[in-house]
């Protein structure tokens, strides 16, 4: 079943949060609103996850894990650095010492965690991605775009749902 | 030919040396260059060190160490040369040698930067013009041979060094064939007054100084662990007698107007008016109060208030001492450079002889002097009257012909002299030199010397300790450069031009030595050994030791004649006497470009590469001089600009400039550095021996305007440890140091 | 006044801004030149350095760190106020930051690099350098890990890797605009590549939202952990003046404080420059200013407070060092740190200064040369007065090479700093869109309310 | 699902195998092990496999002579260095061997010879300069200490050498690999009691009445400053 | 495996060393240096530069403080004022105290300075990238950098006076930081002897460059655990101890009636050499 896509610009929040709610409450062939409708818009705007319901993000098990990988892979490189067979002793102070390893520790947690962090952030974002078939550039200004994909059927019915709430601009995948 | 080294470990094994004393392969040999050279696993870049014939002790990367004599000064210590692949690394004492007992100074260490000096004279040079050609050594000896002929033997002069053993035998013998009586041995810092007042005290020049047995050491001005006669033996005497017996430890009193090294360690230093010493020991005679007859009559008038208003020693020290000598005995008492240097030396020094006598050590702590049984192999002690008399002959224009061995004049004899000038009046002169030092650039013939690293001899201390001793050197390396010739090879090439018959059995120096030792075998104490045993044991030894002859100790200091003038005028134009400083490291300034030697900070100011000027803070605040202050010294002769050092060990009427710096020649460590005091120094004489009065030279300080930076060791907190506990001090009535080990 | 206008549209936003990456005035040029020459020299000095010895820094044996150290502290202390700005207050949700805390982020990533250059300068074989890195060689040794410069290392990599991920994940959307205005070029192509195709979609500004604030909450401990790093490699040792334990405080406050006044400075030159004029508000600069004041006198009552803790210790070896710092060979040096650092900021108390900005120059210049100051007197005077004393203050004055690697750190920070805001936009579009627009809702809020009460 | 594959997952994949990896193994392989080094261009082509080799019964002119190292190495169990000998060792025996008289290197040996001037051999084990390596120290514990044949003690460091003409490094001497081997267990006495490292080391862990047992084993030193100067 | 000999040895690498409950065996290099002896003739410093390769750096270059000199005298008078130093000066040779626990050692990025088994100080100069933490951190400023690179240097060594460069030392290029080893070359030189004799080093057996030179004997240097040697005597009649900040014999109120101390014991470095003070008659 071929999908195509459907992009529609909004000038305002208020309109796009109409469009998006009409689509969720219509019943539309071919059309799945939790899968098939991205909402871009060029701010990070806290109405959107609102309107669009409660949807989960992994990043901090991400941050977790890297932050404790850091920290205890910094820990062990280092004591077993320190305890391996050229023992660099130092006058008066135990060969495994703890507080200067803390500290080191302390920054390989930090490190660990910013960048299994930015790893979470890409994997989870789906970044680096690939450009979706329909893009404005005026999202970038202050435009909000709805993307949607539908079967054939559906076009029309979101076309319409989309001049209904004034588009600014409709954009269509060319069929195939 | 066998000649055979002195091994540590071998010793007594006769073997062929020549090869283990060659270069070998420096390029390749060990030395690590820490990210400048290899620092890498490299394969096939260098060459291994390989011999061609290698005796069993010749083993790669293993030291070998042969004893020689230290040629830096007169003290005679017998010295440890270590030698890897051929090169001499480093030189030790010898713990042999019962004058140094394997203890070496700087000054002796540094012999090795002597040897390997890039500023050596290399080739034999005739002057042309303003500059030195290269010639060929027959040429150089014919030369001399056309030279002296048809002179009169009073028209040639020698001015050497100090000299002994078997060169200033061969030497005196050389100067006989040149018909010649006129050998002038000078040496510019010496005790040529002290040891005329010995004679007449003790009745020897030099006795032996028993410091170790002694309780207390009254020294006036005797820098003996610095610079005077053989200091790394009194060093030695002194740790002993600072130890003493059953924790009771020996005091140290000095008395000088410029402190020395000696000084600095003393318990009690004290700053007399320059040229009162002798005032000071007749008024400490007097404070004994234990002399009788004419020595009584003497001092009577030497009471406490006259003696401390004319040497500036508060009444209560001078009790305090004659108290202390009393208390413990026996005592040494010594007259040393700083009593000696004045017009009244003599006077000064039998003062001090007097007190010696007084207190009863003679014969205690001074004890008699043994020498070698050779007199023609016992020490030429140079002196400065010597010069006084060459001077005034090439004034006089009388030397046709001047050899000048050892010795720089130029450099070292009084601005008042103008020896310089007089010098170019010599027809034609020879020097025999390792640098082209002062002297050697007014001569018209250098010839270059081998270094006392690479040359035979003989040497026979003037100070000797338990019996008597002939010292001998022995190359430790081949020759660095291959054109400088042995003192000894020249002398016995010469004397052949006049006496072919009587040493044409001497193929070289070293043949005559060897001859000459095996002649007297039995007085050296090789009776009954066959005679390469007996030389290949002297040379592994270094040293001859023999029981020699015991001279003779009178105590015979007597009151009569003794009159010290009184104290000299204050003199408006020239306010400040100017004592020239002796350093231990640079003494008369023949080691000054050894870069070891000029970088040690003077112990007692820290300064280094330079000179300085020692005057005290309070007559600096005076004159409103500070730290640094390049300031204007002018004498009657002459004037140097020089730093200025504010020094609390000076008295406030001196100044003091160290001699060794300021030379315009000598190579790239000597030249340039610093200013040289003896250019201003006028010609007083002792009136007694005709010796130059060193300390007599009276100079007015000026401020240039200029100032630079003192560089030294010290830093900006001085000579104060700001309340750290860094050298610590303690008196000796809370300490016990008899249970120390 | 207000931090923004509240009608500006959002289109003029991405005009104004993307404009800044074209055409800058002509004064852009200028500092550009200078900032090449002035590196251009420290990079003579640094090959004669390298080839000479260390020698040239005229440095000596006890007294065997100067300027070098000096300036590296200065410049990881310059980072810290990148972080205040974009974390810290990114955490306040202090939206007044959002114009101009780009600029600041990539001045902390710029001068941590900057500060990494001193460490090779430093160090006396740089061709040995890699020593110092941990990882598995066929010496099989590693370097000291107890090493508070190995510490140093650790945190200014952490830091440094850090600042550029959080200044380049905070990017992204702008780099977004940037891609979708661009004419067609090797900058397109740069902003496409770097853009990582961000197309604003709910999901990625979902994740974005929760990694900006997670790594914003990581940079605060680990912005403070840098400089009190830093300030061990003085309070770890035992040297009199710097065994001190207020020294990490002391630091951070000295970072934050050199900081915000290299932030007014950039600001000014940035405002007039790109023509910022809209977004680098008065205000705004209003605020720093107070923010900065406020630093200053933190910074000056902990300098008080090192002379107090050392005063009721009665140790008397720091005791000598600080006498030492007001009154020795460094005094003037001292004193000039004290005028700058705490009697310059004064000025800040004058409302009619605040918002005067040839005065806010010259005076955030002051502060500047005063921190500077402020680190080579920690450094230099201990070694001048230290436990031992007979190696005090040997002559030693910085040479001219000391003096030509300064002041081409100078010149390089510049340099990238300049090049950065003309190839990226040092305003961020996004964010100063989402400040009008929560300000305009505010002010819709606050109209409504207004009408319902009448 | 898939997005959760790419680069990210493997990136997060390399680095954790990477780190687990030199956590676990801090003493790195040799990438040089057993590796040749360059070949060395000797002034005479010096045939070690001819002196040192194995004996060949079946035809002696092919074989070598079985030539104990240490006989032509005699320093290296008196000194830190081991020199090479003497051109006066190699005439000593090649006087009197005439069959080999004729060659071109031993006609060239003698040309040295008799002009006395020492061959100009090449180092092939050269070792930085900063570097101590005691040859009789090695020498002592390994052939006279604990008896092991000269070949094998001597080809630790240095390699087959009886299978070589002229001698090429075989082991990398690089510092991690001398360790290698340091932090084997060595016994600390040979048989009859006599202690061989000296002493066990108060930090290498062993309690010092241990180190009269035959069967204790230590490490061999580890101060920095037993090897560099 | 570095992680395994963590996990087998945990308790052993958290002991600290090598004071306290890892004491020296068998060999522990000390000091003793009698400063009553000593003249202040820079004999021992001389010998020093001969030994170990020490470049002479020249007037300018000492101007700017960067003299090399590994053993320094130092000369004091305090004198309140006085008019003159009238008991004399107070010499101090000045080396690496060979700290137990040194403050340089830790803070070294590289590791290039570490504690060796015989309780001396290490300086690798190989391994050293020129930080110069140490030198900073050292109380006692004996740490000398290479400002420059002296072994190319015309004035310092020309080629002649290579030829007296020890074999046994590292000449040290430009960048590294070097100081007193109690002449390790000297050390291992006398323990190879040794261990080929299964014995330890004995007493005398064994001399620094310094001790050797010093014509008072005011140096003494041995292995300080061996009872046999003399500075184990000296150490112990004068009751200092080698890991104490503070001595238990300085706690006695009528005053020890002894002489040795360490330099700034109490920041706890250890120092490895003994000073006994210089004693002053009290009869003058």
């Amino acid at each position: 079943m071929s999908k195509r896509h459907l992009l529609a610009l909004y000038g305002n929040f208020e309109e796009a949060e109409a469009v998006v709610r009409e689509l969720r409450s219509a019943t539309i062939q071919g059309f799945d609103v939790n899968d098939d409708m991205i909402v871009k818009s060029p701010i990070e705007h806290p109405q959107v996850e609102a309107f669009l319901g409660d949807k989960p993000v992994y990043v901090q098990w991400f941050t977790l894990f890297g932050a404790l990988m850091g920290g205890l892979f910094g820990f062990f490189l280092i004591s077993g650095a320190q305890a391996n067979f050229y023992m660099q002793m130092k006058g008066g102070k135990p060969i495994v010492p703890f507080p200067p390893n803390f500290v080191l520790t302390y920054e390989m947690f930090i490190l660990g965690g910013v960048f299994i962090t930015i790893l979470g952030f890409l994997i989870c974002a789906g970044l680096p991605a690939k450009r979706s078939p329909l893009y404005s550039a005026k999202v970038s200004v202050d435009n909000i775009a709805i993307l949607v994909k539908a079967e054939e059927a559906a076009i029309s019915v979101l076309k319409a749902i989309f001049t209904k709430h004034k588009a600014l601009e409709i954009q269509e995948e060319a069929g195939k | 030919m066998i000649d055979s080294g002195s091994v540590k470990q071998l010793a007594g094994h006769p073997f062929d040396r020549r090869d283990f004393l060659k270069v070998l392969g420096w390029s390749g040999a060990a030395v690590a260059l820490s990210g400048c050279g290899n620092t890498s696993i490299e394969d096939g870049k260098e060459t291994v060190v390989s011999y061609v014939e290698a005796n069993d002790y010749m083993v790669p990367g293993i030291g070998v160490y042969y004893n020689s004599t230290c040629a830096q000064c007169d003290a005679g210590c017998s010295i440890n040369g270590r030698v890897r692949e051929g090169r001499v690394l480093k030189l030790e004492g010898n713990p042999d040698s019962a004058i140094n007992k394997g203890k070496l100074c700087g000054l002796g260490q540094a012999g090795v930067q002597h040897h390997y000096n890039p500023d050596r004279v290399r080739e034999p040079l005739l002057r042309n013009g303003n500059k030195g050609e290269t010639i060929s050594w027959d040429k150089a000896y014919a030369l001399i041979a056309e030279k002296l002929s048809g002179v009169k033997g009073e028209e040639i002069a020698f001015l050497s060094g100090g000299v002994s053993g078997h060169l200033k035998a061969l030497l005196g013998n050389y100067l006989d064939s040149l018909g010649t009586k006129n050998h002038f041995v000078y040496e510019a810092v010496a005790p040529g007054v002290v040891r005329a007042a010995n004679v007449k005290a003790y009745g020897v020049e030099m006795p032996r100084y028993r410091f170790d047995k002694a309780q207390v050491v009254l020294s006036f001005g005797a820098d003996f662990l610095g610079s005077w006669v053989s200091p790394v033996h009194f060093s030695q005497q002194y740790a002993q007698f600072r130890k003493g017996v059953n924790g009771q430890r020996g005091v140290l009193v000095q008395v000088e107007s410029k402190m020395t090294l000696t000084g600095a360690n003393a318990d009690r230093w004290l700053a007399v008016k320059p040229g009162t010493e002798g005032v000071l020991a007749l008024g400490i005679i007097n404070a004994l109060g234990i002399a009788t007859g004419e020595v009584a009559e003497l001092v009577k008038g030497y009471d406490r208030a006259r003696v401390s208003s004319e040497t500036g020693v508060a009444p209560g020290q001078i009790d305090k001492i004659a108290a202390l000598l009393k208390l413990r005995s026996p005592s040494l008492v010594l007259a040393g450079s700083a009593a000696e240097g004045y017009a009244h030396g003599s006077q000064n020094a039998a003062a001090i002889h007097l007190l010696n006598q007084v207190l009863g050590n003679v014969g205690k702590t001074v004890e008699a002097p043994v020498s070698v049984p050779f007199p023609q192999m016992a020490p030429a002690k140079g002196n400065t009257a010597a010069l006084k008399t060459l001077n005034d002959g090439l004034a006089a224009g009388k030397y046709k012909v001047l050899f000048n061995f050892a010795a720089n004049p130029v450099f070292t004899a009084p601005g008042a002299f103008k020896f310089k000038d007089n010098l170019a009046k010599a027809g034609f002169k020879v020097a025999f030199a390792h640098y082209l030092d002062e002297t050697a650039l007014q001569a018209d013939l250098v010839l270059p010397l081998d270094s006392a690293m690479e040359d035979w001899g003989t040497q026979v201390p003037e100070y000797m300790t338990e019996g008597a001793q002939i010292n001998i050197q022995q190359p430790l390396m081949e020759r660095l450069h291959a054109n400088t010739r042995g003192m000894g090879d020249i002398v016995l090439t010469l004397i052949k031009q006049r006496r072919a018959d009587e040493y044409k059995a001497f193929e070289d120096y070293y043949a005559y030595l060897r001859g000459a030792m095996l002649q007297n075998k039995g007085a050296l104490g090789g009776g009954g050994v066959d005679d390469d045993t007996f030389w290949n044991e002297t040379l592994t030894q270094g040293i001859v030791k023999l029981a020699g002859s015991t001279g003779t100790l009178t105590a015979h200091a007597a009151a009569a004649g003794l009159t010290l003038p009184a104290p000299a005028a204050s003199d408006e134009q020239y306010p400040l006497h100017l004592i020239p400083g002796v350093t231990a490291s640079l003494r008369d300034g023949r080691h000054t470009n050894q870069p070891w030697l000029q970088e040690s900070p003077d112990p007692l100011t820290t300064i280094v590469w330079d000179s300085w000027v020692e005057v005290h803070p309070k007559k600096a605040t005076e004159l409103g001089i500070v730290e640094g202050d390049i300031v204007e010294v002018t004498s009657k002769t002459g004037s140097v600009k020089a730093q200025v050092y504010l020094f609390p060990g000076i008295h406030p009427e001196a100044i003091s400039i160290p001699v060794g710096r300021g030379h315009d020649a000598m190579g790239r460590y000597a030249k340039g550095y610093g200013v040289n005091p003896f250019q201003i120094m006028d010609a007083v004489f002792d009136a007694a021996t005709g010796e130059l009065a060193m300390h007599e030279t009276r100079v007015n300080i000026k401020k240039t305007g200029q100032r630079v930076l003192v560089v030294k060791d010290e830093g900006s907190a001085g000579a104060l440890q700001m309340g750290r506990k860094i050298a610590a001090r303690v008196s000796t009535d809370q300490v016990d140091l008899s249970k120390e080990v | 006044m207000k931090d923004i206008r509240e009608d500006i549209a959002w289109a003029k936003i991405n005009v104004d801004v993307m404009k800044s990456l074209e055409n800058p005035r002509k004064l852009y040029w200028v500092i550009l030149f200078f900032a090449l020459m002035a590196f251009g020299f420290g990079v003579g000095c640094e090959i004669y350095q390298y080839q000479t010895g260390m020698g040239v820094e005229n440095v000596n044996n006890p007294q065997v760190w100067g300027l070098y150290i000096a300036t590296f502290i200065f410049w990881i202390g310059m980072s810290h106020s990148g972080t205040l700005l974009s974390a810290i207050l990114h955490l306040m949700h202090a939206d007044w930051r959002k114009p101009i805390y780009r600029f600041a982020e990539a001045m902390t990533t710029f001068s941590l690099m900057t500060a990494g250059l001193f460490v090779m300068v430093h160090i006396g074989r740089l061709w040995q350098f890699y020593y110092s890195l941990p990882y598995p060689n066929d010496r099989g040794i590693w370097p000291n890990f107890q090493s508070p410069l190995l510490w140093d290392a650790m945190a200014i990599f952490t830091y440094l890797s850090s600042s550029v991920l959080f200044l380049f994940v905070g990017m992204i959307p702008d780099l977004a605009i940037a891609r979708d205005t661009m004419a067609a070029g090797w900058r397109k192509k740069l902003y496409t590549l770097l853009a990582l195709g961000w197309e604003g979609t709910d999901r990625q500004w979902r994740n974005f939202r929760v990694t900006y604030l997670t790594i914003a909450c990581f940079l605060i401990p680990l912005a403070v952990s840098v400089h009190s790093i830093v300030a061990s490699d003085f309070a770890m040792s035992q040297q009199p003046g710097w065994h001190v334990t207020s020294f990490p405080p002391y630091f951070v406050a000295g970072a934050l404080y050199s900081g915000c006044a290299a932030i007014i400075t950039l600001f000014i030159i940035l405002r007039y420059v790109f023509r910022f004029e809209a977004y680098m508000t008065k205000p705004i600069l209003k605020k720093i200013v107070r923010l900065t004041f406020a630093i200053a006198m933190v910074w000056t009552y902990l300098n008080a407070v090192e002379f107090a803790s050392v005063w009721y210790s009665h140790d008397e070896v720091s005791k000598d060092v600080l006498i030492q710092k007001m009154t020795g060979t460094y005094a003037p040096f001292w004193w000039g740190m004290i005028f700058c650092g705490s009697v310059v900021p004064l000025v800040f108390a004058f409302k009619r200064f605040q918002t005067n900005i040839p005065v806010l120059f010259a005076v955030s210049l002051l502060l500047n040369l005063g921190m500077w100051l402020e680190r080579w007197m920690i450094v230099a005077p201990t070694f001048s007065h230290g436990y031992y004393p007979w190696t005090w203050d040997h002559e030693q004055w910085p040479s001219l090479v000391a003096w030509g690697l300064v002041f081409a750190s100078f010149g390089w920070f510049t340099l990238l700093f300049m090049i950065f805001c003309k190839v990226f936009p040092s305003v961020s579009m996004y964010e100063v869109k989402e400040m009008v627009y929560h300000r305009t809702l505010h002010l819709k809020k606050s109209e409504t309310a207004e009408q319902g009460a009448h | 699902m898939y997005r959760f594959l790419r680069l990210p997952v493997l990136l997060v994949g390399f680095f954790m195998a990477a780190s687990s990896y030199a956590a676990s193994n801090s003493q790195p392989a040799l990438t040089t092990e057993d590796a040749l080094g360059p070949q060395v261009v000797q002034p005479i082509e010096f045939p070690h496999n001819r002196h040192a080799g194995l004996h060949d019964a079946s035809d002696p002119t092919k074989g070598g002579m079985e030539i104990n190292c240490q006989y032509c190495h005699t320093y290296a169990r008196r000194s830190a260095v081991a020199g090479i000998p003497p051109l006066q060792k190699c005439i000593g025996c090649h006087q009197n061997i005439e069959s080999v008289r004729n060659k071109s290197r031993i006609v060239e040996l003698f040309k040295y010879w008799d002009a006395k001037k020492a061959v100009p051999w090449k180092k092939v084990h050269d070792l930085p300069d900063f570097v101590r390596f005691n040859h009789e120290r090695h020498i002592k514990r390994f052939i006279e200490q604990q008896d092991r044949p000269v070949q094998e003690a001597c080809g630790y460091c240095h390699g087959d050498v009886k299978e070589m003409t002229v001698a090429r490094r075989q082991k990398p001497l690089a510092m991690g690999w001398c360790a290698s081997c340091h932090e084997k267990d060595h016994p600390v006495v040979a048989e009859g009691g006599t202690p061989i490292a000296g002493q066990a080391y108060w930090y290498s862990f062993q309690k010092p009445a241990a180190a009269q047992d035959a069967n204790t084993k230590a490490r061999g030193p580890n101060d920095c400053w037993q090897c560099h100067k | 495996m570095s992680v395994s000999n963590l996990l087998e040895n945990w308790s052993q690498v958290r002991h600290e060393h090598p004071v306290n409950d890892k004491p020296h065996d068998p060999y522990k290099w000390a000091m003793a240096i009698d400063l009553d002896a000593c003249t202040g003739c820079n004999a021992c410093s001389v010998a020093c530069y001969a030994e170990n390769n020490i470049p002479v750096v020249g007037k300018e270059r000492f101007q700017h403080g960067q003299q090399m000199h590994w053993l320094r005298v130092e000369r004091y008078w305090e004198e309140d004022s006085r008019e003159f130093p009238d008991q004399g000066f107070q010499f101090l040779p000045m080396m690496c105290q060979q700290c137990e626990a040194a403050p340089c050692e830790t803070v070294c990025p590289v590791a290039a300075t570490n504690h060796t088994a015989d309780g001396l100080n290490s300086q690798i100069y190989n391994r050293c990238i020129g930080s110069r933490y140490c030198s900073a951190n050292c109380p006692f400023k004996v740490r000398y950098f290479n400002w420059y690179d002296y072994p190319t240097d015309e004035m310092v060594w020309p080629a002649e006076m290579t030829q007296q460069m020890n074999p046994d030392v590292s000449v040290r290029s430009k960048g590294v930081m070097e100081k007193c080893t109690f002449c390790v070359q000297r050390l291992s030189a006398a323990k190879v002897v040794a261990k080929g004799e299964g014995r330890i080093v004995r007493e005398g057996e064994v001399q620094t460059a310094c001790q050797q030179s010093c014509p008072t004997g005011a140096i003494s240097f041995g292995n300080l655990v061996n009872p046999e040697s003399r500075v184990h005597k000296q150490w112990a009649a004068q009751q200092v101890v080698l890991d104490a900040d503070k001595q238990a014999k300085d706690e006695k109120e009528e005053g020890p009636g002894l002489r040795g101390y360490r330099i700034l014991e109490e920041l706890r470095a250890y120092p490895s050499v003994m000073y006994l003070e210089r004693v002053r008659e009290s009869a003058v």
